[in-house]
């Protein structure tokens, strides 16, 4: 597959996006200013930004609770997510979602979401809503390898399956659930064999490589858009970060994973991996690169007094948005 | 006019409803067949994509109605018996009643949940539940139990139509009620209560099947003289506060009457709301008729003797107005 | 394996209790003496037969909506499940279960359930049970093929799966799921195939030949005991009779499937086909064959007077057993 | 005495049961870890075989406690967050509160589960329910929530050696409050509700972390000769009436103050009762203070907007003395 220089240098731009502001709400949230729960995707730029590169504006995505990079990669404002993590009027929720409940509906983002395997049936339902309505949308499903044991999984794949829906589910295995191994807790080594119990293709993909994440990505996509039903990529990868923002403070001296182990995985960077191909492929001046970084680094700060200038909503919102 | 089932009033009010809006669907477990018929025949006029027979997968074909949503179309979503929802309780609680407050008003929500719910006579503890009861505070759902024909049809005309999830009960023991429906379009709106009969000396609020069961002891006590109200309240949310407290300003004695249980249930609710908001007009406690606090025994003595039932309502009534 | 003449007469007394019982359950519940909704397993006696016979009696088992057969094979007593269909106070569940949710704890029997799928986290905790409690009591976990579609399956496959559980997992795969084909809602033509979901083995058994499905159990109880985890066993049988006895009062004349069909699978009949190995193998005569029959015709008669002249229960025992 | 959190209690009660019972055991997401602290060093003590990090699977595992606890063990399982519970209704529902009935008293289902409820701070709708409410209706399930380390220990005790399943609600604000416990062996009764402030003019029925709120209300009005008794009813259900209804008694008011929401509320529940029963010794209406009937919104002033507080106790309380 070539992929054009364009293309290319917008998975780098979405990439750094998702790095530099995982990177800041980190120490927003370690610092206060975000309150809340909030878990960032540091390390698992590849498998977001691979998978909604290979998407178009009208196809939908549904998220998770670490959901900042699949929001990102779909085209979210930074400015309008980092109001909604400080619980302004101009987030994109109006302040009433917060870190794990981010939904632009104009961007085809269903929404991130609290509950742990929620978005599968979501995914599948939006893939049915194209199929009633009769539009070309692809729905893509992002995922953690802890919500590959839910109920939602199984009954989701099944459905989506049955009905040969247009939904390519993700799974972002970082091998962990919370503080829990992935292998201590599941009875698979790798997630991408469950696709066997549902008949449809199943692949384990390189999870921080960006370009075999959009190649297996564009591939599902074409499929389920043809009509062929759905596919689950499984994009092995790792969070650099703990699981919470703030983990240290109650799990105290306990740790539940090895430093060399963190290590060995930010070996694997997935920018550090697209410098290496772009120097490389020669298709990219590091100059392009420069300039992405250096835009992307006004955009947050942009944000970031966005957010901080913003307004707080007023306590008498409180009671709207309930029903329409 | 025309003699209608309550079946056959859903029944209609899906045709109708599907017939005027290509992005409503049906989709749950045998609605292609039907077997307590509501939605017999859709497959012949609207075809398979528009009626779906999903798995024996509640989470999953709920949280699909979810998701389609969400992406604008406005699923019509069977649960067969009410109590199935324990096996889809995120998706209803968590998402469907959440995400739009949540997506600070971004997300329409236009699901029309349909389910049979109560004891219909020897189904057991798993399948005569009433349910509703656990929906009532979960804030962003509405509850619709239509006691008759029309007011089904018309109900679930309404929720079908409203952007917002509604969940709608219909009682398992009424399927073969018969009642004239209003021909033509016949619309009744969610969040306005019926009265259905006038009375003086007290206000009994039924809710769906004890609707029927209450006008019977209200038949009964007439002859005695004592006069009952009976208010059907049709919606549980929205509910109708003012027609409530309205009948109970002019009769100063209330009674509510629901086959769910006591503890937490809707007569509580509705009790509450009566003992706060209508103080004043009270001449006596809020009695509550409910079926006891067990689960429902399948054995037809002890399901009777569960069941909230018209002698416990006439007694109350009988106490109250002390006759 | 060489089966004892015990073993095999155990096993035909068992599948002709079922038989016999469920015949007279079905005219007892068409004429309406029996309350409720009421499944019966005629045609599907070998699965229940094969696995309760390759259980111990402190094995336990968990069961369906249409659980009489498990009961059964699990050594139930046709007076005490009789009474209960009658909802007298000499049932099982002293008249407060009914059909669908017969227990009896002495036998090991966790119980029918009115839920689909509601009986897999269950079995897979009475599995967890044993290893708590240091027994060697192993579980098996009967389920349709419509169950196999629900979450709590791919749950409780999952987690004893990770756990090693003794338990065995028994899909009596009979084709429907109420009036709907199995091939229509999933996705896999054979369930068994799911246990590579979970790592474990599974396999497709034909499920009308009783002393195929005692093989494969026996092999999956002994694994299980051995502490070497769960098993898939997929007993492709049909039902003989409607979902739910009296389907075709509402039904009318809607049907979800051919004549021939049934009379093919009626021709496969587990107790034909057990006369004919008991007339092949020359192990069994016809007279052993005719004398459990004719003892289990007076057990039925003996069952049927029981409840019918067993009393009701009074209303005042409706407040009791809610809590201990 | 010792000075304990109610964390602290929390893991004492546990690992006190766990060393009395060796059939006793804990499993649940990340208990081996604990992030809460409550199940922290439990694996040291007991090891892996009774203390066992589950799959994030909850109608799995829970549904595991439930055949656990009716094949003769005692399971102490818990669900992180409350709202949880939704994605393990049926096991809970149609399951470990029905089994027992169902099977005319053969099936014992000793099952605890604990879970953390309660708006903790920008945890927003999906992690800062109450949720006890919609346990209420069941039948067949007990609910714990304890308001203090002292009484988390005593009743979390109890409800482990009770035979029956009960959920322990544990507040997530109230994790750090300190409070002298009892040593040795203590029990809180299940049933059994404290009259943790006794009072003259009205009675405050506050519910788990209501009470030290309405604690402070009381100390406050107290300086105006507004004299509060606070009944923390300790258990739901069982519910102690007879506790409740001498307070309404002797102060003829009353208030209901619950961080759940209005709509078949804990505090509607309770309201309800003593509308019922106490309506004779009533001087004014049931007033109940409640979280508004909204999802828990994210934002610090929404949040503070939606929830139960001590500015609204207040009201209720001197709208009801007149002062
Ligand atoms: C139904 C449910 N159970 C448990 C949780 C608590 N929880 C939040 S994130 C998480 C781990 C999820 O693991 P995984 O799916 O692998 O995603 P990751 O965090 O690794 O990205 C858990 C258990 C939850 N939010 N929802
Ligand atoms: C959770 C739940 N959903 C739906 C039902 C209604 N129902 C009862 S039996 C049944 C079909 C079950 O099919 P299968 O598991 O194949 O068992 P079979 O009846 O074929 O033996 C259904 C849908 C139910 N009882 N529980
Ligand atoms: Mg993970
Ligand atoms: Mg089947």
């Amino acid at each position: 597959m070539d992929l054009g220089k364009d293309l290319l240098l917008d998975m780098y731009r979405s990439m750094t996006r998702i790095r530099l502001f995982e990177t800041k709400v980190r120490d927003l949230a370690t610092a206060n200013e975000i309150p809340g729960f909030v878990h960032v995707s540091i390390g698992e730029e590849a498998s977001a930004t691979g998978v909604c590169a290979a998407l178009r504006k009208t196809d939908r995505i549904t998220s998770t609770h670490r959901g900042h990079s699949h929001l990102i990669a779909k085209g979210g404002r930074l400015d309008r997510m980092m109001a909604e993590l400080f619980g302004k009027r101009t987030g994109y929720c109006k302040g009433k979602g917060g870190s794990m409940h981010i939904v632009d509906f104009s961007l085809g983002i269903l929404g991130a979401n609290g509950i742990v395997g929620a978005g599968l049936p979501i995914a599948t339902g939006s893939a049915l809503a194209a199929v009633i309505a009769g539009t070309e949308d692809v729905t893509a499903c992002f995922f953690g390898d802890g919500a590959s044991n839910e109920g939602t999984f199984h009954e989701s794949l099944n459905l989506a399956a049955v009905w040969k829906l247009p939904v390519v589910f993700v799974c972002e295995n970082n091998g962990f659930g919370e503080f829990t191994p992935m292998r201590t807790v599941t009875s698979v080594k790798d997630i991408a064999v469950r696709a066997k119990a549902y008949d449809i293709p199943g692949h384990i993909v390189d999870g921080n490589d960006v370009l075999e994440v959009y190649r297996y990505a564009s591939e599902a996509v074409a499929r389920a858009r043809a009509g062929e039903g759905p596919t689950l990529l499984e994009c092995k990868t790792y969070r650099w970060e703990g699981h919470v923002v703030g983990e240290q403070a109650f799990l105290g001296a306990a740790s539940y994973r090895t430093e060399q182990e963190v290590n060995e995985w930010k070996a694997r960077c997935p920018l550090i991996r697209f410098d290496k191909f772009a120097a490389e492929s020669g298709k990219i001046s590091v100059t392009d690169l420069q300039r992405i970084k250096q835009e992307t680094e006004v955009e947050l700060e942009a944000a970031i007094k966005f957010a901080r200038e913003s307004p707080l909503p007023d306590a008498s919102e409180v009671t709207e948005d309930v029903f329409t | 006019m025309a003699v209608t089932t309550y079946i056959q009033a859903i029944n209609q009010a899906l045709a109708e409803e599907m017939a005027r809006d290509p992005l409503t669907f049906v989709m749950g477990e045998d609605v292609v067949l039907s077997a307590f018929g509501a939605t017999k025949g859709l497959i012949d006029k609207f075809g398979p994509t528009r009626v779906r027979n999903t798995p024996i997968a509640e989470a999953g074909f709920v949280g699909a109605a979810v998701g389609a949503a969400m992406a604008g179309t406005r699923p019509i979503c069977e649960v067969e018996f009410a109590s199935f929802f324990y096996c889809a309780f995120d998706q209803v609680c968590n998402q469907a009643a959440k995400l739009r407050y949540m997506s600070g008003g971004q997300a329409r929500m236009p699901i029309t949940f349909r389910c049979v719910y109560g004891a219909m006579g020897g189904a057991a503890a798993q399948h005569s539940e009433t349910v509703y009861a656990q929906f009532l505070s979960v804030a962003g759902l509405k509850l619709v139990v239509p006691s008759n024909p029309s007011d089904m049809k018309g109900l679930l005309k309404s929720a079908i139509r409203d952007d917002n999830p509604v969940i709608v009960f219909e009682h398992g023991a009424l399927g073969g009620h018969r009642e004239e429906i209003p021909a033509g379009e016949h619309l009744v709106p969610l969040g306005k209560a019926a009265v259905k009969r006038v009375g003086e000396h007290v206000t009994v609020v039924a809710i769906g099947a004890m609707v029927p069961r209450a006008l019977k002891v209200a038949d009964r006590l007439a002859k005695e003289n004592i006069s009952v109200e009976v208010v059907d309240p049709r919606t549980l949310i929205p509910l109708d506060e003012d027609t409530i407290l309205s009948s109970v300003e002019k009769t100063n004695r209330a009674v509510v009457f629901d086959e769910g249980h006591l503890r937490g249930g809707a007569a509580t609710d509705i009790a509450a709301l009566i003992g706060e908001k209508g103080f004043d007009f009270l001449d006596g406690p809020v009695r509550r008729v409910t079926t006891l606090d067990v689960p429902i025994p399948f054995s037809p003595p002890l399901e009777k003797a569960a069941l909230a039932n018209e002698a416990r309502l006439e007694a109350a009534i009988r106490e109250l107005v002390g006759r």
